[in-house]
């Protein structure tokens, strides 16, 4: 590919937050002008990139890729491509980059620095999708840390400092793991390597080292784990959900951590396929515990946005069940279930904060009746909390469906049919929890003092509208996006035979 | 009609009321919100078109030779070669005979809701969730692919959530649409594990090929038992069987005609069309088999003893639907496709045709308190004529339409299942005792509602738009049976033997089987007879005291009118105390102050481990010396313990 | 009985210790210094000590005692330099009193 | 004798005397700064000129003038002119004297660019005392309580630590008979590791070494003066000792133990790990305690004992490499260049934190973390700079910090130190909770009075040169580990 196409994508938000930060006169309108503008057209050279990557069965698995030598000497290259996995999540990423854009319309605090970080934030995980250099992917993994501590801790709510901090730490201890497990795998190939590719290509099992490749698999692995967040490692995503501004939460949900998922598939399953299978019947338990157990937790909340951000938990369990049962259609469902939940959750984290910011209240038990009120809230939050509990037609079905046909008929791992069904209870309680919140928010008698609350206003229906037709775009024909997944775990898929 | 039906048309069947609801949400609603009727307009005219489609179909698959239409499908989810899910559609008997009764019950409910609905706010969204709600409902009958069944198999669970909860500000209807979608989840959980089953197993999903699989023998032993189980407890989710029937009770919060649809054509219809469109796999295991007939035979009689002791005309119609619903699994498990289908298909008119008497009942007063009424028989001649004609016809008397379905069931039972058989015959008893309970509480004797009220100073005749739906079913009520009388029903879906017309008219009184005295219509017949006088004598003739016959059994009546406590076992034990404030409780406290409290709890660790450790930077600078000296003995003294 | 290397150097560690204590323990910053000065003194008599018996013809420790005894002088001065600047400030040169920064 | 070798450091200390002349004469004193940069440059330019030439020894072996020597020297250069800009404000609060400060910090510079080069004991003691002693003066420059409180405990310790180091020094030299660092290492050499064992009078006195060299460094438990004397101290001179002194000690250490004591390799294992241990003890300590500090000097002080820590595992991977088979790995950097590019990296990063405390604290009057709130606000550059620099401290990307730790970690993994690694990223975890306390009061925090902070040219050009540094060397390390590792494959044994 001549033309640099990803590189532009991941740092137009940067040069956007650039002039936002530095070109001192700008007014507030003007900043989300820019801020619209530079999200926007990397979502749409993302949407030209995804039409224009090549399905065919023969293609290259990795597409438009781009690579620099930068630090000769440790051999790291600045590389970048996409392949069927990761191109979704760059999609999903340009979109919600440009959505939080549109989210955070009446945000009016300190608008030039809050834009500016949402923008690096829209760079860095960007960064982190396209990277295969396992340097230069590191490098996007941490970067995002410092945007996400400010953009908590000043525009968030609640007890926002401590949840940032708490965000912050369990990121560093996440990524510090990860950087010794990187280190790790440098010397343990042999010519030294940080890219992806070449190392995902060699056989590393005949290589004698003096690290365990089982011990490198789990530092890498226990990093990307507090990002999915595999629980127990978990406690800071509900705290920094329940504290982060909406837009923030939005991205945090929708492919923050997708990161740890991406990561997981794309380095710890593909570059050490013997201790994937290995350990799958652990990780295969810790799905389910991820399922049932969040699921169990969440029935309890009494915060809106806590509750939807231990339902992520539980829905992540997915991802994990549908990575580890290791077979091709789990892994595709796997895919497919981390750009579904990325909209649907987006779609719930946008809409519970247009509640909260309507009604000045989050606690649901003081919430109630709202359909009245805001009728239109009350569709849009249904239609979402249908896709979470994975009802037909929306993407949350499809991509669960796609795991669990997958997984439960892997014969990779044995005893997975026995995680499958556990997990399938996910769903169950899921119906439970969502239904449980629809009714106390927006059933039952209309409350008095939530007369003067307004619905949503024309830009809010409008990003919303986005969500649902994606929601039901890829719940209906998911084949738009199994198509070029399957293109990148097929190699994937191919290493345990399938 | 003599062409066979295009390809695209009967695409059309369930495309026409989905185009109907997307017409509706997307551009009556938001733009032209004042005219209500439009939206109406547009769902009936979608379910008649889709009625003149299906008995084109109908007609069609019957001159079809072997009963089917071969329809071209789509791609839905194909990756590569490790999963094939087609959307396409399966065109036969039993399609064609559900699609009838889905578009013509449904027709005829759309049409009544005209006047029920009348003057609600709501009432462009209830015809989108109406139209919604059929087209899920034949998308399920009519897709070929299992998995792509479990998404209208959901759908149709969506809509009747939306629709139980139509009026969500009513919190005991926001609760009922709940209760109702979580407790069919339980089954549908049954089901998806199932369809997993399948698919591992055999690699496909394809209903057909799973048939020929079963019939082969490929498909055999606890993995078809297991997965016909697992397909069973999707049904008695949907179907409202014993132990998962305590949603439907709950869903009369719903408008009535959506409690008409659900109890007839739809939802709870799903469940049994299920486990006949799965039979030959049911068929190939016994154990399977057996399950379906006891749980249908069970959940028959257990409904019923509840029914007779409601005072709530759509509860009594509730607990009586699920027993129906318990006569048809046993008609599947002991006799087959056609039996428990025919009594599907009879059911379906007189069970829609009850529920909308009891909608125009409450019109005219306001209430479902059978206390509250009574003597409506004159006010509401019509109302009153088409309730009797469908409670004669569910109490199985000759020669209205439930006898004939209800007669098969029973003729199978006894020769498969004795012990399924008396309990059956007694719920005939019951069956006839309650039904006709509502008809004399609530159009016999004088009337006791509440006549000062402003509602409706006087009860009414409800309009002819609610009128005439009725009568339509009512003529149903009585002849749908009759397409069996020479067992050409039964033919078409592939069982049973063929009579001449008047020699099946008579058939079950002139035959005595073995091992009972006199033919089983005779026996039938007087059971239900003997049902209709006791009610007759307790709350027509008064004879008898319903009071003291309380207080006699009162033991037995508490039971019933607690429902077992199947929902204080349920919503208050299981779900309240034991998993919510129990292990749910248990698990969010372990994660707030276990995990979190030893993530907490470490970081605290370390900032007091600070706050002691910087106690030794004392300021003496003699100290700082000391530790110079100190780091040195110690370096010494670890290299020599090292060697 | 001939004086070996291992009596200098005895007394040379005896020395250091010596100061080594008085730096640790005496309370007077100038006693300290003092004890310092010991401390580079006892070193300097191990230094000459080895130079005579391990490299006899050349002077290295000779000339490293010589170096070390300048430093140790420009040590002391500017050490007594401070003594008497905190003397001013504080009015007192008990080490033990001058914590003020701590923790 | 080759004295244009001596170039750099002569004019050095021609300049040095020159300030002092010139503050007698002049009355305007900020021609101190002028002819103290000048006199630094100069000094530069005659290093540049040596840069890539083959290795040389003057003084009868005392000095080396290899890359080595001069790629600290230049920094010692850099930082210097650095100190001095960052001085120019600070200074006017000195009454008298203010051509001594500019002469004591040319002398320091002086002595710490000595101890680069000098491979000698006697050179070394010489260089360390003469860097020191200034360092005792300037420390106590300010005359307050505190700052002469600082000076004595600086003075006292550092005495009983010089003497500490100098009777390490002549055990080694007893032992071996020699004090140049080559000819130590070939006696060494020749002794068997049984030899070794038989011998703890060298063994004691490489101890005593690595206390009196771990005092400059303050590696713990070596470290105790530094918090004290950080905070009582002058900002820039607290800027200087930890960006500088603590540089030319590893810079020292890294000479000595590297061309002396690298062979058998039971001693290079043997004081790899306890480099090792004393890190990992470090780095632990010094960030669970700089939790605990609420003075932003005495934080950034713990702050760099832990770096001292960070720094050391390079160390260790030295010494462990050569135990292990020499490594003709050529894709994996060197422990000696990663140990150069990291003291760059923590110097730049240091220089951007305390040249804003510097700014920040000259207006507030006041270290104290909770009074830097609303910084962001009122002096959002400069809070931006601080909180660059407290990023690379932390280690995060973009940043040289990151950079730095990925080349130190991965020696120390590829030498099999994992379970170090492990203590250290986890560190570094740790220490973002008290560094990002110090952005949250700027940014989050409401400021307690009103008004802009002020800055002056020089300092906010010394800011944005260590700014620019910082991301320099975070996104395009190459260069300056090439010259690293220039610098350490002409070792000049």
């Amino acid at each position: 590919m001549d033309f640099n196409y990803l590189t532009i994508i991941i740092f137009l938000p940067l040069a956007g937050a650039a002039i936002i930060a530095l070109v001192p006169g700008l007014s507030s309108r003007l900043i989300r002008y820019v801020a619209a503008i530079f999200t926007l057209v990397p979502l749409a050279i993302s949407l030209g990139l995804f039409a224009a990557f090549d399905r065919s069965a023969g293609a290259e698995v990795f597409q438009f890729q781009e690579k620099v030598s930068w630090i000769p000497a440790i051999n790291a290259n600045y590389h970048l491509g996409v392949d069927g996995l990761s191109l979704p999540l760059v999609v999903l990423m340009a979109l919600l980059g440009f959505l939080a854009v549109l989210i955070s319309w009446k945000i009016n605090l300190r608008v030039r620095e809050y834009f500016a970080w949402l923008l690096l934030l829209e760079t860095s995980i960007l960064g982190v999708f396209v990277s295969l250099d396992l340097l230069l992917f590191f490098i996007f993994w941490e970067i995002e840390i410092i945007p996400m501590y400010f953009l908590i801790s000043i525009w968030g709510a609640g007890r926002k400092e401590y949840s940032a901090m708490k965000y912050v730490l369990y990121t560093l201890f996440g990524g510090a793991l990860i950087l010794a497990g990187i280190l790790g795998l440098y010397f343990t190939t042999d010519p030294h390597s940080l890219s992806m590719v070449d190392i995902a290509q060699t056989d590393l099992a005949p290589l004698v080292t003096s690290i365990p490749l089982a011990a490198i698999f789990f530092l890498l692995l226990a990093g990307f784990a507090v990002k999915l967040p595999i629980i127990p490692l978990h406690t800071w995503l509900p705290d920094a959900h329940t504290d982060a501004p909406t837009a923030v939460s939005v991205i945090l949900a929708g492919t923050l951590i997708k990161m740890g998922g991406y990561a997981i598939i794309r380095i710890c399953v593909t570059i050490f396929p013997q201790a994937t299978q290995d350990y799958a019947p652990l990780l295969l338990t810790l799905a389910a515990v991820n399922v049932v157990y969040g699921a169990a937790v969440t029935l309890k909340q009494t915060d809106i946005k806590r509750l939807i951000a231990y339902s992520s938990i539980s829905h992540m369990g997915f991802v994990l069940l549908g990575i580890f049962a290791l077979s091709k259609v789990s892994l595709v469902g796997a895919g497919l279930q981390m750009f579904s939940h990325g909209i649907i959750t987006g779609l719930l984290f946008a809409v519970a904060g247009i509640v909260m910011h309507n009604t000045k209240e989050r606690n649901i038990a003081k919430l109630g009746g709202l359909a009245r009120q805001m009728p239109a809230i009350a569709v849009i939050f249904t239609i979402a909390g249908l896709g979470a509990m994975g009802v037909p037609s929306t993407s949350g079905f499809t991509a669960e469906v796609t795991i669990f046909l997958g997984a439960f008929s892997s014969n990779v791992v044995s005893g997975v049919p026995i995680f499958t069904i556990i997990c399938l209870l996910g769903i169950l309680l899921a119906a439970a929890y969502i239904l449980w919140l629809l009714q106390r928010v927006f059933f039952g008698p209309a409350l008095a003092k939530f007369n003067h609350v307004i619905d949503a206003d024309r830009l809010e229906k409008i990003y919303c509208a986005i969500f649902i037709a994606l929601i039901f775009l890829v719940g209906l024909y998911p084949m738009i996006l199994t198509d070029v997944i399957k293109t990148g775990i097929a190699p994937i898929a191919a290493l345990f035979g399938g | 009609m003599e062409t066979v039906i295009p390809n695209e048309l009967v695409w059309l069947i369930f495309l026409l009321p989905l185009l109907s609801f997307a017409v509706i949400s997307l551009i009556l609603r938001p733009f032209f919100s004042n005219k209500p009727r439009l939206s109406g307009y547009i769902s009936i005219s979608a379910i008649f078109g889709s009625f003149i489609l299906s008995i084109w179909a109908l007609t069609s698959i019957l001159s079809a030779p072997s009963h089917e239409l071969a329809i071209p499908d789509f791609n839905w989810l194909v990756i590569d070669s490790a999963i094939t899910i087609h959307l396409g559609l399966i065109m036969d008997s039993l399609t064609a005979v559900m699609l009838i009764v889905v578009t013509l019950v449904s027709l005829m409910i759309q049409m009544y809701s005209q006047g029920y609905m009348q003057g609600d706010p709501s009432y462009h969204r209830y015809y989108a969730y109406m139209s919604l709600f059929t087209a899920s409902m034949l998308g399920l009958v009519m897709v070929d692919n299992l998995l792509i069944m479990f998404v209208f198999w959901e759908l149709v669970g969506l809509c009747s959530y939306l629709l139980i909860g139509f009026w969500f500000h009513r919190p005991a209807a926001a609760n009922a649409a709940k209760k109702a979608f979580i407790v069919t989840r339980i089954g549908d959980f049954g089901f998806l594990a199932a369809i997993l089953l399948l698919l591992s197993k055999t690699g496909t999903l394809d209903i057909a090929q799973l048939h020929s699989l079963a019939i082969a023998g490929t498909l055999a032993g606890t993995v078809l038992t297991l997965a016909a189980i697992g397909i069973f407890l999707g049904a008695v989710g949907k179907s409202a069987q014993f132990p998962l029937h305590v949603w439907l009770p709950d869903a009369m919060e719903g408008p009535t005609p959506v409690s008409a649809l659900i109890h007839a054509a739809t939802m709870v219809a799903a469940g049994v069309f299920l486990v006949a469109r799965m039979f030959p796999l049911f068929e190939h295991s016994e154990v399977a088999l057996l399950t379906v007939a006891i749980i249908g035979g069970l959940t028959a009689i257990f409904a019923a003893t509840m029914g007779l002791v409601m005072t709530d005309i759509k509860r009594v119609l509730a607990y009586s639907t699920i027993s129906q619903l318990g006569y048809m699994m046993l008609g599947l498990g002991v006799g087959g496709i056609a039996i428990g289908i025919f009594h599907l298909f009879n059911h379906a008119f007189f069970k829609a045709l009850l529920f909308l008497g009891a909608g125009s009942v409450s019109h005219a007063t306001g209430t479902f308190d059978m206390r509250q009424m009574g003597g409506l028989r004159k006010v509401m001649p019509w109302t009153y004529a088409t309730f009797l004609i469908a409670s004669l016809s569910i109490a199985g008397i000759w020669p209205l339409a439930g006898f004939w379905s209800k007669d098969e069931i029973l003729l199978s039972s006894i020769n498969n299942q004795p012990i399924l058989f008396y309990l059956a015959m007694v719920t005939v008893f019951m069956t006839a005792f309650y039904m006709f309970r509502v008809v004399f509480l609530t159009f016999g004797g004088q009337y006791r509602g509440d006549n000062s009220g402003s509602h409706s100073a006087r009860p009414h005749e409800s309009p002819s738009v609610m009128i005439m739906p009725m009568v339509v079913l009512a003529v149903l009520a009585v002849g749908s049976g009759w397409l069996n009388v020479t067992g050409g029903f039964s033919q078409f879906l592939g069982g049973g033997e063929t009579r001449g017309f008047f020699e099946g008219l008579f058939h079950g009184f002139t035959h005595t089987l073995p091992g009972l005295p006199i033919p089983l219509a005779w026996i039938s017949l007087i059971l239900a007879g003997l049902g209709i006088l006791l009610a007759y004598a307790i709350y027509s003739a008064r004879w008898l005291s319903a009071e003291r016959i309380t207080r006699l059994f009162a033991p037995l009546h508490m039971l019933f009118s607690r429902k077992y406590w199947f929902d204080e076992l349920y919503e208050h034990i299981i779900a309240r105390i034991v998993l919510l404030k129990g292990l749910f409780a248990g698990l969010k406290f372990f994660d707030s102050r276990g995990i979190d409290g030893a993530v907490n709890g470490i970081a605290r660790t370390t900032v007091a481990t600070g706050r002691v450790i910087r106690k030794a930077q004392t300021g003496q600078l003699q100290l700082y010396g000391m530790f110079i000296i100190l780091g040195v003995v110690a370096i010494i003294l670890a290299m020599y313990l090292s060697g | 009985m001939s004086l070996g290397l291992e009596h200098y150097l005895v007394l040379s560690a005896a020395l250091f210790s010596i100061g080594l204590y008085g730096a640790l323990t005496k309370r007077s910053a100038v006693v300290i210094l003092m004890s310092i000065e010991l401390m580079l003194n006892a070193t300097n008599i191990a230094l000459v000590a080895f130079s005579r018996y391990i490299v006899p013809v050349l002077l290295t420790g000779q000339v490293f005692t010589i170096f070390s005894i300048v430093v140790a002088a420009a040590e002391a001065t500017v050490g007594l330099a401070i003594i008497m600047a905190i003397y001013r400030s504080r009015e007192t040169i008990d080490t033990t009193k001058i914590d003020l920064m701590k923790w | 004798m080759n004295l244009e070798l001596l170039l750099p450091e002569l004019s050095l200390l021609i300049t040095a005397i020159a300030v002092i002349m010139l503050d007698l004469f002049t009355e305007r004193k900020g021609l101190l700064a002028v002819v103290s940069i000048v006199g630094l440059a100069i000094a530069a330019g005659f290093a540049i000129t040596m840069w890539g030439t083959d290795p040389q020894a003057i003084f009868n072996n005392m000095l080396a003038v290899d890359n080595y020597a001069l790629f600290f020297k230049l920094l010692f250069l850099g930082i210097a002119v650095l100190v001095i800009l960052v001085s120019v404000d600070y200074v006017s609060k000195f009454v008298h004297f203010r051509g001594e400060y500019h002469a004591l910090v040319l002398l320091a510079t002086l002595g710490m660019m000595l101890m680069a080069a000098a491979t000698d004991l006697i050179s070394i003691f010489v260089a360390l005392e003469l860097a020191a002693i200034s360092f005792y003066v300037l420390v106590g420059f300010l005359k307050d309580k505190k700052s002469t409180e600082a000076s004595l405990k600086f003075v006292l310790l550092g005495g009983i630590a010089s003497a500490v180091l100098l009777f390490g020094m002549a055990l080694t030299f007893g032992f071996t008979g020699t004090t140049q660092l080559p000819e130590i290492a070939l006696a060494v050499h020749e002794m068997s590791a049984q030899g070794l064992l038989s011998n703890p009078g060298l063994i004691l006195g490489i101890v005593l070494m690595i206390a009196g060299f771990g005092f400059k460094i303050a590696a713990v438990p070596f470290h105790m003066w530094a918090p004290d004397v950080y905070e009582g101290a002058p900002t820039p001179i607290t800027l200087y000792l930890s960006v500088g002194s603590k540089v030319a000690g590893f810079a020292v250490i890294l000479r000595v133990f590297y061309s002396a004591f690298a062979l058998p390799e039971t001693l290079s294992l043997d004081w790899g790990m306890i480099f090792a241990i004393l890190g990992a003890i470090g780095m632990t300590l010094g960030n669970v305690v700089a939790i605990q500090q609420a003075n932003i000097k005495r934080m950034l002080a713990y702050s760099s004992i832990a770096h001292a820590g960070y720094i050391m595992i390079g160390l260790a991977a030295i010494g462990l490499s050569i135990g292990l088979s020499p490594t003709t790995d050529t894709l994996a950097p060197l422990a000696q260049s990663s140990i150069l590019f990291y003291v760059v990296a923590f110097a730049l990063a240091d220089l951007a934190a305390f040249i804003s405390v510097i700014v920040i604290s000259g207006k507030l009057g006041s270290d104290q973390i909770s009074d830097y709130a609303g910084m962001g606000k009122q002096a959002p550059l400069v809070a931006l700079a601080l909180t660059l620099g407290l990023i690379s401290l932390i280690g995060l990307p973009p940043t040289a910090g990151f950079i730095a730790k990925f080349y130190i970690f991965s020696d120390a993994v590829n030498n099999g130190l994992l379970w170090l690694v492990i203590i250290a990223v986890l560190n570094s975890a740790i220490s973002a909770y008290y560094y990002l306390r110090v952005v949250k009061v700027m940014w989050l925090n409401e400021p307690a009075r009103e008004g802009k902070v002020p800055s002056s040219l020089a300092l906010r050009l010394a800011l944005a040169i260590s700014c620019l540094g910082i991301l320099l060397l975070g996104i395009v390390p190459t260069i300056v580990m090439k010259l690293a590792e220039m610098a350490t494959s002409m070792f000049g044994f």
